[in-house]
């Protein structure tokens, strides 16, 4: 019986090095080191989207999206609400999160409370506008759809998982003339909110934007590390497609053709260690 | 009365008087669904007995199904009763959907839930031989109580433990489980399947020459083409460097390639409603009106014959 | 009239969509097609095996898309009821057991009646499985572990079930086609199937998913069938080189092209007339 | 302590998958794991039964409104858990074993109501779709900036491309320049634009979730286990 897959040593050399990346980038922000991460322009215009809302009396709605606390992209969606909220605080706006799972409505009102305390503004928060609706995917659209049409908020906010629906939301949210900005990172969903919103958190950007946004070290660290892993990527792949090249220019070369296969099957493939 | 109501109206109206004479005029009607008796056990000289499976129209021995015909009546109203939406919230579509929420909660529950994996994977580990007596008489001679099976057993009855009173905790250790497991599972298959596949499927040579030492320019282009699209998104997902100078502008050659993936994306969900729509009248037209018959399921003549 | 346009009630276009589609399903008028690389590569895949190989067919999706795949399936099923492969039906979606039945029903049993396929000897239905991508990881090594029985509880080791007894592993299997409309499905079958262990996987896709697969072809997928227009084009495929299959009745597809055009082509006159009032309002509002 | 034992469970059955990979020998571990999480899944199904009943139940007790439809759920519910459950209109594979048939086959009540209620309700749900896609075409989809318009154009080309219409639009362009037809632009769209993006994005999301799973194990995140 064999210990170890020997063909999968070298995948398990990158996973260490995804992993590391990860592990040593949190360890150096925990440290005290400060870590540069570039500005989101859908980020910026929550304030902007906020501050209108106020202006014209309406309220923000905000739809956490479809699925519940165990997914990622909710929990992501959950720390841009914890922004908005403080936002909607300090300008005084009032904020409507209406949810699919009830405890995507638990760590909800958590989080807005949190916000409201930190903006000072602790008297004026209230449980009652953030609620559960029901699991289903079309009644709980239908409900949003109703309430944009009645209430007229005037800055919508999509953040978390969508799917079929994220038509319908956008599409309502841009009949009523609010702002919407949102964030998915379901790629066949992105179309539609980047085609009818005014700002679009673009897959990976939602995650980063809880990091950013969150200030929480640990998770600025392991954006870096993300960062390393692309990096890791595009070095891979631009070394590979020289070598690549090369070998397909000079097909004689023996040296190349052994390079190039030791890159492609087996660094990134079942070859083994070689 | 709005103009727009009357025109409303009248669509329905005139809806209704076509339903009434098809089904009525008509020579062979329309909506009415054929079964035939087959037997159960067919190559059992003991077990006669017989079972209805569908049939079409003018087959040997097929019969009407009444249960069967109100069913697709029954289809047909509900997906009227769906695209009423459109026009405006009403009690119908309400009515549609507060029974596709009842329904396909207690499918799921009764279908995945229970006799498709409790039954034979969890009971049938556990207690074979009651299983075998009562449901699976199939099941394998051989097979024994496996007592590790316990194990998810009790961590299903954690899980459960949320609709207690108190105690709602207990629930978080199958919880993990499940998280972890998976944590663990994601963590690899993905680095595996997305990102070392990927990487190593664009590795591509960035010049393309035909086996006669010709230079293949449009392949040579695509390649070109492939690997630097994929390094100018990552240029943009690049979360450590801002959008200035060389860097932006790659960024944005990478967000110009966001974009004309996201305009395929659009394109070919659109084309999917669109299908998903044509088939909903396709069979409003054909199995229920039966005003068309492309496949030849009847041995009438259609309305429609195109 | 720009008034009249932009305040027009969407209620209008609903019916101009309606009509889009309904008149041509109607009329049921076809237009030509060729079959691009891609699906001419996914019928080659099931063309060029020899006759009687093993191919698995996961049935991953529900009747809510059974607009888009029901077409693929069919056209898949008779491809290789035409090569005599020995089929194994499975799902991962509860709803697709139904839909294995029914397909099974109409072309294996009422198609090819005169085939006299045998259940057992050349084709089976293995049932549902609800382990989702788990099923797929452990079938990869442990086929039987997954489907202990065929979906009438019969173990896979019984003698009436002569195709199954040398299937081990995914391994054994010569070819998976997967007819996809969501998680999980396609990825799912790329990740844990054809990526660890080579298998050819030809996937059938809704046109929503059908963006993601590209990515993945040639080398993690041999053939994909995208959307309603793969359906046609595979089809036209069958057609091609087995002339009975240009009869209209096995062209679900081909006929379904027609109201897709005239849908695309009124989603396109929306979108130029909506931003044509967009333009319009523009420039009326930088005049006052 | 509440969130310390959970988290080592995760971390303990996480990182055995992670060697699990490694480990031909542990290959068996991976199934097991596995086939226990489906049982879970199954059980978990009764969480969902049981706050779906209540809710309506509480609606419909409290008279709120629209509490008949909740009833309609309610009933439509029971009423196939009932069916499915106690196999109304199986026929027996083995007329010695009365619950020996298959749950949905042909004929059975769950069936009729798969076929002629959930199958058509579903499919009609998702053709609604078609018609807002309309809607938003021609109120929401403004070229507001060169992003978007670059987004409408490739969806215009993609859109005519997979139609017989773009076939035709082009069809005098001579076959050398085949790249240049809808159809062919499509292809090159499909083939690298979207192909580069999709991996991308797939590479991103796959280093995303690696750092997830990563927190998860490290216990660094824990939202999933809530507060203390």
């Amino acid at each position: 019986m064999q210990w170890f897959d020997r063909s999968r040593a070298w995948f398990g050399v990158i996973l260490l090095l995804v992993c590391g990346g990860v592990v040593i980038f949190t360890e150096l922000v925990k440290s005290g080191r400060n870590l540069h991460i570039r500005e989101i322009a859908g980020l910026k215009a929550i304030e902007e989207a906020v501050g209108r809302a106020t202006e014209m009396g309406r309220p923000c709605l905000f739809v956490p999206g479809l699925q519940d606390m165990n997914e990622i992209p909710t929990v992501a969606g959950i720390s841009v609400l914890s922004h908005v909220a403080r936002i909607a605080a300090e300008y005084d706006a009032t904020i409507e999160v209406p949810t699919s799972r009830s405890l995507v409505m638990t760590a909800a009102r958590e989080t807005v409370q949190a916000a409201y305390f930190s903006a000072g503004r602790a008297d004026a928060y209230s449980d009652d506008r953030i609620y559960y609706v029901t699991e289903e995917q079309f009644p709980y659209v239908a409900y949003l759809t109703g309430y944009m049409v009645r209430e007229k908020p005037a800055a919508c906010f999509y953040a978390g998982t969508f799917f079929a629906e994220s038509l319908i939301l956008a599409e309502t949210g841009n009949s009523i003339g609010a702002i919407q900005i949102a964030g998915t990172s379901e790629a066949s969903q992105l179309p539609f909110f980047v085609a009818a919103c005014d700002y679009t958190l673009i897959g990976e950007e939602l995650f980063a934007a809880s990091a950013y946004l969150s200030h929480e070290p640990h998770q600025l660290g392991s954006l870096k590390g993300q960062d390393a892993g692309k990096l890791l990527a595009a070095v891979l792949l631009a070394a590979g497609s020289l070598i690549a090249t090369a070998a397909a220019l000079m097909p004689n070369s023996h040296a190349l053709a052994m390079a190039l296969h030791f890159l492609k099957d087996n660094l990134l493939g079942k070859g083994g260690p070689g | 009365m709005k103009r727009e109501t009357i025109v409303w109206t009248i669509l329905f109206i005139a809806g209704g008087l076509f339903l009434s004479y098809r089904a009525a005029f008509s020579p062979h009607g329309m909506g009415k669904v054929y079964v035939k008796a087959e037997q159960v056990n067919p190559n059992s000289q003991t077990d006669l007995r017989t079972k209805y499976i569908g049939a079409r129209p003018g087959e040997k021995g097929a019969v009407l199904s009444i249960p069967r015909s109100v069913g697709l009546w029954l289809a047909a109203l509900f997906t009227l009763a769906i695209f009423s939406f459109l026009y405006r919230d009403n009690v119908f579509f309400k009515i549609a959907e507060s029974v596709m929420v009842g329904v396909s909660a207690g499918w799921a529950m009764v279908t995945a839930g229970f006799w498709d994996t409790l039954v034979p994977k969890l009971l049938a580990k556990l207690a074979p031989d009651m299983t075998r007596a009562w449901a699976l008489p199939k099941l394998e001679k051989t097979s024994h109580a496996d007592p590790l099976y316990l194990v998810p057993l009790v961590l299903g009855i954690m899980l459960l433990w949320r609709l207690a009173p108190r105690g709602g905790w207990i629930a978080r250790w199958p919880l993990a489980f499940i998280v972890g497991t998976f944590a663990g599972i994601k963590l690899t298959m993905y680095l595996d399947a997305d990102f070392v596949s990927q990487i190593r499927s664009t590795i591509v040579p960035l010049v393309v020459v035909l086996q006669s030492g010709q230079l293949d320019v449009w392949a040579s282009i695509r390649n070109v083409g492939l690997v630097f699209g994929v390094l100018s998104c990552l240029t943009y997902f690049f979360f450590s460097v801002e959008h200035r100078g060389i860097a932006g502008k790659i960024a944005r050659i990478g967000i110009w390639y966001l974009m004309i993936t996201f305009g395929a994306s659009f394109a070919f969900t659109v084309m999917g409603r669109i299908a998903l729509l044509a088939s909903r009248i396709t069979f409003l037209f054909d199995d229920w009106l039966w005003l068309m018959d492309p496949n030849h399921k009847r041995p009438w003549e259609p309305f429609f014959s195109g | 009239m720009l008034d009249f346009l932009k305040n027009l009630d969407r209620r209008w276009i609903f019916l101009a969509m309606l009509l889009a589609v309904a008149i041509p399903v109607v009329m049921q008028k076809t237009f030509p097609e060729k079959p691009t690389k891609l699906v001419q590569d996914a019928f080659d895949a099931i063309e060029n095996l020899p006759d009687e190989s093993n191919v698995l067919f996961s049935f991953d999706y529900e009747p809510s898309t059974e607009g888009e795949l029901a077409p693929m399936a069919k056209a898949l099923i008779r491809h290789c009821c035409l090569k005599r492969h020995k089929m194994f039906f499975m799902t991962l979606w509860p709803g697709g057991l139904p839909l294995i039945e029914q397909n099974i029903e109409d072309i294996i049993s009422k198609e090819y009646e005169e085939e006299h396929f045998a259940r057992g000897k050349d084709y089976l239905n293995l049932g549902y499985n609800a382990g989702r991508e788990v099923a797929i990881i452990v079938m990869g090594t442990n086929f039987k572990r997954m489907f202990p029985t065929d979906n009438d509880k019969i173990p896979l080791d019984d003698p009436t079930l002569p195709m199954a007894h040398d299937i081990d592993r995914l391994d054994d299997m010569d070819l998976i086609v997967d007819i996809s409309a969501g998680y999980p499905g396609m990825k799912e079958w790329v990740q844990y199937a054809a990526s660890p262990y080579g298998i050819k996987l030809v996937i059938a896709s809704t046109a929503v998913q059908a963006p993601q697969a590209y990515p993945y072809y040639p080398n993690q997928l041999t053939g994909v069938l995208a959307a309603i227009k793969g359906a046609a084009e595979y089809e036209a495929a069958l057609g091609e080189k087995y002339p009975k299959y240009r009869d209209p009745a096995f062209n679900d597809a081909i006929r379904r092209m027609a109201p897709q055009l005239w849908a695309h082509l009124l989603i396109i006159g929306l979108i130029l007339l909506g931003n044509g009032i967009y333009f319009a309002e523009r420039i009326k509002g930088t005049r006052r | 302590m509440k969130s310390n034992i959970p988290w080592l469970i995760a971390a303990v059955t996480g990182c055995t998958m992670i060697v699990a990979w490694f480990v031909p020998v542990a290959k068996d571990w991976r199934d097991e794991a596995g086939t226990w999480y489906e049982i879970l899944a199954a059980i978990a199904f009764v969480l969902g039964g049981a706050n779906l009943f209540t809710q309506h139940l509480q609606k419909i007790s409290a008279r709120r409104a629209g509490w008949g439809y909740s009833a309609v759920t309610l009933v439509a519910f029971v009423g196939t858990l009932v069916v499915g459950l106690l196999k109304v209109g199986v026929i027996p594979d083995d007329p010695n074993y009365p619950w020996s048939g298959y749950h949905q086959e042909e004929g059975s009540a769950l069936w009729w109501l798969f076929y002629y209620v959930y199958n058509p309700l579903t499919a009609a749900m998702f053709a609604l779709l078609a018609f807002y896609v309309a809607s938003a075409a021609f109120r929401a989809f403004r070229v507001k900036n060169a992003e978007a318009t670059l987004l409408l154009s490739t969806a215009f080309i993609v859109l005519l491309g997979r139609t017989y219409a773009g076939a035709w639009l082009t069809s005098p362009v001579p076959d050398e320049y085949s790249a240049l037809t809808f159809p062919g632009l499509t292809a090159i769209i499909l083939g690298v634009f979207n192909t580069a993006g999709q991996r991308a994005i797939m590479i991103g999301i796959a280093l995303g979730v690696a750092a997830t799973s990563l927190k998860v194990l490290l216990g660094v995140d824990r939202s999933y286990l809530g507060s203390d």
